[in-house]
């Protein structure tokens, strides 16, 4: 996979703006996509709602019909059932919990109805269509290369390591904390302190003042998300400490900012793009409609489609920074 | 001599009830003006109304010669009447002090200023002649009668030209009572008016000037002079027929076995060393001042209270189950704070009368309604709960009523001993008379009672065995006919020590 | 002020027709905010709302909540609260999905779920009752211990209901009547719980305990076990809530459940019930929860956004305990 | 079970330094709970726990929820309960955050987020005491409305403070007497709070709000303004608590401060305070507060992971109660 470091950009999947992609846009019949993904509560998931819905509304041929967003399975499995009652032509689904989820996505694919998963993965491949994500693996990876890189550079032996994830109950924290580590054993380090962060700024400040008062020399931190990442770095800030690298995860714009500041201990950040919504949706289109895409051979859509991660540093900042998401 | 306060025909009702329907009353600056009524009559209802805790529904208030209207308890206050209410309305977080001051404290911008409420409390309590209740510990440490103290020192506090007492020697002992006396009279030589509520016909020979008697919400009569009126009249104007206000006869056949027997209970700091026993079909009374511990013996032989020594049911030990071992080994107890310590307040009358006997309506956990209702009823209808309508929520049943709903709770079949603290406070001559019956109807079926009550000639004319508790130990025993009022109350008093406190080796 | 203490406990001598029509008039606020939310749904989305699917949708979605409302009534009539229902339900959904327990089957892992949830549910009463710890300290204690608990069993991972056990998801997946069997165990401990509360001396006894604490332990209930017992009551409706989350979801997982209190305890005060306990219904609570739950409904089918869901959702809540404000005046 | 009725209270001669004593074992558990967890963290992790800059980071940590707290005991006190506290901050947060706003520098944002603070208390207290709404559930509505509303009002972004107004980030990064200035925000609320609460009648009259309203209604004490009045103060701690945040993360958003009600009810109870009002101290507020910091604090200095740290915490607020049982003997 594409986790190199100094990967290009790809334009096509980290811009919620059509792709130039030939015939793919061009009107076919009318067609109904239901969306149901996790509350808004978090930059991210806000980015990956305003993309699905801002992309359906550039096709005139798409009626978008988005269900309430919700941080409780038991609601989301309604929302989900209240859309195949209402017999959308496609749905795109970001889940909760792909486990949890499954059923009722495999229930609609039974129906008849396309499902795109999103992001969240569901364990049966009888239950989504097509799925589309981000590489939560390969986010822990390049941050490992990153970090690993350059401490190397710098010949710091047995280094302090800290790691702030997200939720830790979900599998795509898990899923970047093993890369992460993979990555890491790859320099012959490991991980010192991992502690958790809800994803919320304030979390992130108490989680990473506590933490800094915990290790009063550190080396490298990851911190698995930039929206909570304001947060980290307020903390940092605040215990004025500069001492070591920070990476961050996702790419926001706010992290973009910061790591074109030189002074900056956040020097990097790995992609985790919102712009796949805006694919998911294009996907259940063409998937609705029937048609393939115009760049590949295949008629179909293909099964499977993982994005990139990417690592952003001073060096390419510049050319990412019109696609980060503001948080 | 010209009248203070005029209320006239006063309308209140409740949903569902008609308190009052057309009552006329009329105080005069410097007397003490009796209220009395049979429970249920509308004596609290017209006060409430007089204190601007109730809006009358029709009628009109005078003050002074000029027409009053108040739209809350501020009004009422400002006018200067100030209440005492029948049910304490004191705030236990608070220290006795910010008690009185409630609502009118002394205060700079705000602050409060502690110590001169404190002083100034000091000050009031003494004029009650309780100079040892410190004003600044917590009211909730206080007992009933320290409690009543309180509200009383809280409606001397607002210089008023108005007070009413609601009922406020039900918690107080017979010393007490004279203190408090002591204080009206002092208050009606400086020109303040008294409005003055009793079940006790004879504190009003002593205390008041006037009376007026309250029946069914109405007024039947008002202004009689209170100490030439024949108890007689007043009884019959109250209760629509003639009352003998006597005790029952005693029972003529011998006891039964012993259904109780207590041996060397005590409870550190409060009483040591208590036995005693009580026979099927017999009374015994326990005689004593307010503090003397017998509340404590009481809640001790029920399980309520941890204590030492041994109790025995039947000759069955209590032992360790508590409470709920008792109730099952026969005993039931009506504590003496009805409303903290017995009543389901939102609930209704029936419920709250077989809350003490559910096993007996119940098979494997299943309630039998309809046996429930009935013996409600009848118990209702036994001690004449007005009005007798089982599914009134208790809480708008009045003071005395509420008192009788406690006793039908152990009225129903299956006693084998009562424990009665105080039965009686609160109620009505009247109902007093049918109390009494029911008790010695009771004993009359062979079950035994344990009677607590802070008028002597009750326990003297109620109980068959008398035993006098002073300072937590039993200091005599006798049968009842060979004691009179004068020797108990010399026993009761030995020690000088009449205050409603008592130390108690921290808890 | 208090203007409550004269409306009639529910009547509970007089005959059913009666009965009905008090129980009603005290609802009554609650019904119309229930119509006024159907009506809103029959004019906004008239082509979804009122459809079969839906209702079902509504009640198995009300289903999990509804179970654990139940229990909580029960225990804030007898004067307590229970923070830790959405953390029990969760430990009791892990446990039952561990491959240990599914080794046995179905039936094993409903019965595991009910005996930890009761055994949580009587352990957080013990704590209340004879450790005399304050309700709201102890079960936030269970709430938090609850959690880590299901974390570390799970490895805070989502466990799947094994295909060879599928008889349990069929609960929800499964058609009886045309309705799925959740919402028949809905039912019955709803009515199960309507018995026990108003035909049971348990029930008389739990308005007793909540309603004076002292009166009822002079008028000789024990009031510890009492109290020990209506929470192992609430800890086995969240059991039950368990099999039913495990049906719907296919699994068990450390993250179900989250505020569920917040919204159990909701319902049952919108419902009428006094948090100082000694009065309530179990009908008023369920009709609290099903307009929470229709509330939900009309949002998913409107499609709107959660901000303005949000605002909405406060709005209504206000405009619901409003219109039942006047058999409502009490505090707290 | 409401001893209080039977036992008899003693020592009616206690003298004001016996009572003084009797005030400071009132908390004796706290302390002790508390010495506890500070001896768990001097062995465990000796070189980092005792230094300066931990004990700042601890008070940093405590400040947000701490000035919360304040305003929540008054509340409790007073007879109610507010749930709005974290979502009402976050709504001054943003409020305060906002480009418009912040164009007028950090004094008007202060003020800003003060008064929304105040504004959305005030109208909550006005719909439990005019509107005669529960307070739990009037205070649930404020919290998904105000929520809503400032997920609008940032259309969900996390707002940062504008470089410009740096002053107010200097509020938590600046040092005063080696000590960020937010320390001696939080110090300054809690001693008024203290002062407010046990030396003005505003705060005697809480108690007898929460204590016996009806017995406050008949002293002529307007129990409504008093009450609406509380939620303003409550209001106005999470206005300056919107502050303390903005000022730790840099940041105005309304994820802000999801679930503090529970934390800080939870400090208030483990306190001391009763929830059915009344009864409470400021001191003991914080002491259940500073517990709760110190816990979260020792178990990242310990590197333990989050299950760990749940079943941990569970345990632990049960021993702190069970150590302060004795002096806080009652239900609910
Ligand atoms: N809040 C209320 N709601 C309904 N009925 C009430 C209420 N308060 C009083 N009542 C009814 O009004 C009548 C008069 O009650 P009140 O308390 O004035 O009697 P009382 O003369 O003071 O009796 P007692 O001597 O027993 O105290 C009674 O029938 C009582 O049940
Ligand atoms: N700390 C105290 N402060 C004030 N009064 C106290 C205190 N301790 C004890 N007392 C008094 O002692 C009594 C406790 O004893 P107990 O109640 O058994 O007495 P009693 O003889 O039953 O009196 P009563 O006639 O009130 O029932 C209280 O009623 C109260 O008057
Ligand atoms: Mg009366
Ligand atoms: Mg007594």
């Amino acid at each position: 996979t594409g986790n190199e470091p100094q990967a290009a950009p790809q334009a096509a999947a980290s811009s919620p703006a059509p792709a130039a992609t030939g015939g793919n846009d061009v009107p076919g019949e009318k067609v109904v996509i239901g969306f149901s993904a996790p509350a808004a509560d978090h930059g991210w998931i806000a980015a990956i709602a305003k993309n699905a819905e801002a992309t359906a509304k550039r096709f005139g041929d798409v009626k978008f019909k988005p269900v309430q967003p919700t941080n409780d399975i038991n609601q989301q499995i309604s929302a989900v059932e209240s859309l195949i009652a209402a017999k959308v032509n496609a749905l795109v689904i970001l889940p909760n919990d792909g486990q949890q989820l499954n059923q009722i996505a495999r229930r609609a694919s039974d129906a008849g109805i396309p499902v795109v998963n999103l992001d969240r993965v569901f364990p049966d491949k009888l239950s989504y269509r097509t799925w589309i994500g981000g590489d939560n693996y390969g986010m822990g990876v390049a941050a490992g290369h990153y970090i690993g890189t350059a401490l190397k550079e710098k010949n710091v032996a047995d280094p302090v390591i800290v790691e702030i994830q997200g939720i830790a109950t979900l599998p795509l924290t898990q899923d970047r904390s093993k890369g992460f580590a993979d990555a890491l054993k790859t320099y012959g380090f490991r991980v010192t302190a991992r502690q958790d962060a809800q994803f919320t700024v304030e979390t992130g400040t108490s989680v990473a003042s506590n933490l800094l008062q915990a290790h009063k020399k550190i080396d490298a931190l990851w911190n698995h998300d930039d929206d909570q990442g304001v947060g980290v770095l307020a903390a940092i800030n605040e215990a004025g400490r500069n001492e070591f690298v920070m990476v961050g995860g996702a790419g926001s714009a706010n992290a973009m900012r910061e790591i074109q500041k030189p002074d900056s201990v956040l020097k990097a950040t790995v992609t985790y793009s919102p712009s796949m919504a805006s694919s998911a949706v294009k996907l259940a289109r063409l998937i609705a409609q029937g048609k393939g895409m115009s760049d590949l051979v295949e008629n179909q859509v293909p099964q499977s489609i993982t994005l990139a991660s990417e690592t952003i540093t001073r060096e390419n900042v510049e050319r990412y920074l019109p696609l980060g998401f503001e948080s | 001599m010209s009248e203070l306060l005029v209320m006239k025909g006063i309308v209140k009702g409740f949903p569902g009830v008609r308190a009052l329907s057309g009552v006329d009353f009329s105080l005069r600056a410097g007397e003490v003006h009796c209220l009395l009524g049979q429970n249920g009559a509308g004596k609290s209802t017209l006060i409430k109304i007089l204190a601007g805790a109730h809006r009358p529904d029709e009628g009109t208030i005078t003050l002074g010669g000029e027409q009053v209207r108040m739209t809350g308890p501020t009004d009422a206050i400002r006018l200067g009447i100030a209440t005492i209410y029948q049910e304490l309305d004191l705030v236990d977080g608070l220290s006795v002090a910010e008690n009185v001051f409630l609502g009118h404290e002394h205060a700079t911008f705000g602050f409060a200023r502690r110590r001169a409420a404190n002083r100034a409390t000091a000050a009031l309590l003494a004029r009650l002649g309780h100079p040892e209740i410190p004003p600044a510990i917590e009211v909730g440490r206080l007992a009933p009668a320290g409690k009543q103290v309180v509200s009383m020192a809280r409606a001397l506090s607002h210089d008023a030209r108005v007070i009413v007492m609601d009922e406020p020697s039900a918690a107080l002992a017979h010393d007490e009572v004279q203190g408090l006396f002591r204080v009206i009279r002092e208050l009606t030589a400086q020109g303040v008016a008294v409005v003055y509520i009793s079940h006790r016909l004879e504190e009003i020979r002593e205390i008041g000037d006037r009376v007026t008697v309250l029946k069914d919400g109405r007024t039947a009569a008002a202004g009689l002079p209170a100490r030439d009126t024949p108890t007689g009249r007043i009884v019959s104007l109250m209760t629509g027929r003639d009352v003998e206000y006597v005790f029952p006869p005693r029972r003529e056949a011998a006891f039964g076995a012993e259904v109780l027997r207590v041996e060397d209970l005590s409870v550190p700091g409060v009483f040591s060393g208590v036995s005693f026993s009580v026979r099927a079909g017999e009374i015994v009374g326990l005689a004593g001042l307010v503090g003397s511990g017998r509340t404590e013996i009481a809640e001790a032989v029920y399980g309520a209270r941890g204590a030492g020594g041994r109790v025995f049911v039947d000759g069955r030990p209590v032992g360790r189950g508590g409470v709920t071992r008792a109730v099952r080994l026969g005993m039931g107890l009506a504590p003496e704070e009805r409303k903290a310590q017995a009543l389901l307040l939102e609930e209704s009358l029936a419920r709250n009368i077989t809350l003490g006997s559910l096993p007996r309506y119940s098979r494997l956990g299943w309630l039998d309604r309809r046996r429930e209702r009935a013996d409600a009823a009848a118990q209702i209808n036994a001690v004449d709960i007005r009005p007798p309508d089982p599914d009134r929520p208790v809480k708008t049943l009045s003071g005395g009523n509420q008192q009788k709903a406690v006793l039908a709770r152990w009225l129903i079949n299956g006693r084998r001993l009562l424990l009665l603290d105080e039965p009686t406070r609160g109620v009505d001559v009247g109902a007093r008379a049918e109390l009494y019956a029911v008790i010695r109807g009771l004993t009359d079926a062979g079950i035994g009672v344990l009677l607590i009550s802070s008028e002597v000639p009750e326990v003297l004319g109620l109980a068959d065995r008398v035993l006098v508790i002073r300072e937590g130990a039993v200091v005599h025993e006798a049968d009842a006919r060979d004691l009179d009022e004068h020797r108990v109350l010399d026993l009761v008093m030995a020690a000088q020590d009449s205050t409603p406190h008592k130390e108690e080796p921290g808890d | 002020m208090t203007n409550h203490s004269i409306r009639r406990p529910g009547r509970p001598y007089t005959g059913a027709g009666l009965l009905g029509a008090v129980g009603r008039a005290r609802h009554l606020g609650l019904v119309l905010a229930l119509a006024l939310l159907a009506l809103v749904g029959l004019v906004t989305v008239p082509e979804t709302f009122a459809t079969t699917s839906n209702v079902v949708t509504v009640l198995a979605l009300a289903a999990t909540i509804g179970v654990i409302t139940v229990g909580m009534t029960f225990v804030i009539i007898g004067g307590g609260i229970d923070l830790s229902v959405g953390a029990v339900m969760a430990l009791a959904s892990v446990w039952a999905t561990t491959l240990a327990t599914q080794s046995y089957g179905p039936m094993v892992m409903v019965i595991c779920a009910v005996l930890v949830g009761t055994g949580a549910g009587l352990l957080s009463g013990f704590l209340i009752s004879y450790g005399r710890m304050v309700p709201f300290i102890a079960t936030l204690a269970m709430l938090v211990a609850a959690r880590g608990l299901a974390e570390r069993m799970s490895d805070r991972r989502t466990q799947l209901v094994q295909p060879g056990n599928s008889a349990l998801v069929d609960l929800s997946s499964g058609r009886v009547l045309g309705l799925p069997p959740i919402v028949f165990v809905f039912a019955a401990v709803v009515v199960a719980g309507w018995v026990v509360l108003n035909r049971t001396t348990f029930g008389r006894r739990t308005y007793a305990v909540g309603g004076n604490p002292e009166a009822a332990k002079l008028a000789g209930i024990d009031v510890r076990r009492h109290t020990m017992l209506l929470y192992g009551l609430s800890g086995l409706c969240c059991g039950i809530a368990a099999v039913i989350i495990m049906a719907r979801t296919t699994t068990g997982s450390s993250t179900h459940g989250d505020l569920y209190e917040l919204d159990a305890i909701a319902a049952v005060i919108i419902g009428g019930t006094l948090l100082t306990g000694g009065r309530g219904t179990i009908g008023g609570s369920i009709l609290g929860l099903l307009i929470f739950t229709l509330i939900t409904n009309l949002f998913i089918l409107n499609g709107l956004n959660t901000s303005d869901q949000l605002i909405a959702k406060g709005l209504i809540i206000v405009i619901a305990v409003l219109l039942q404000r006047r058999s409502l005046r009490s505090r707290t």
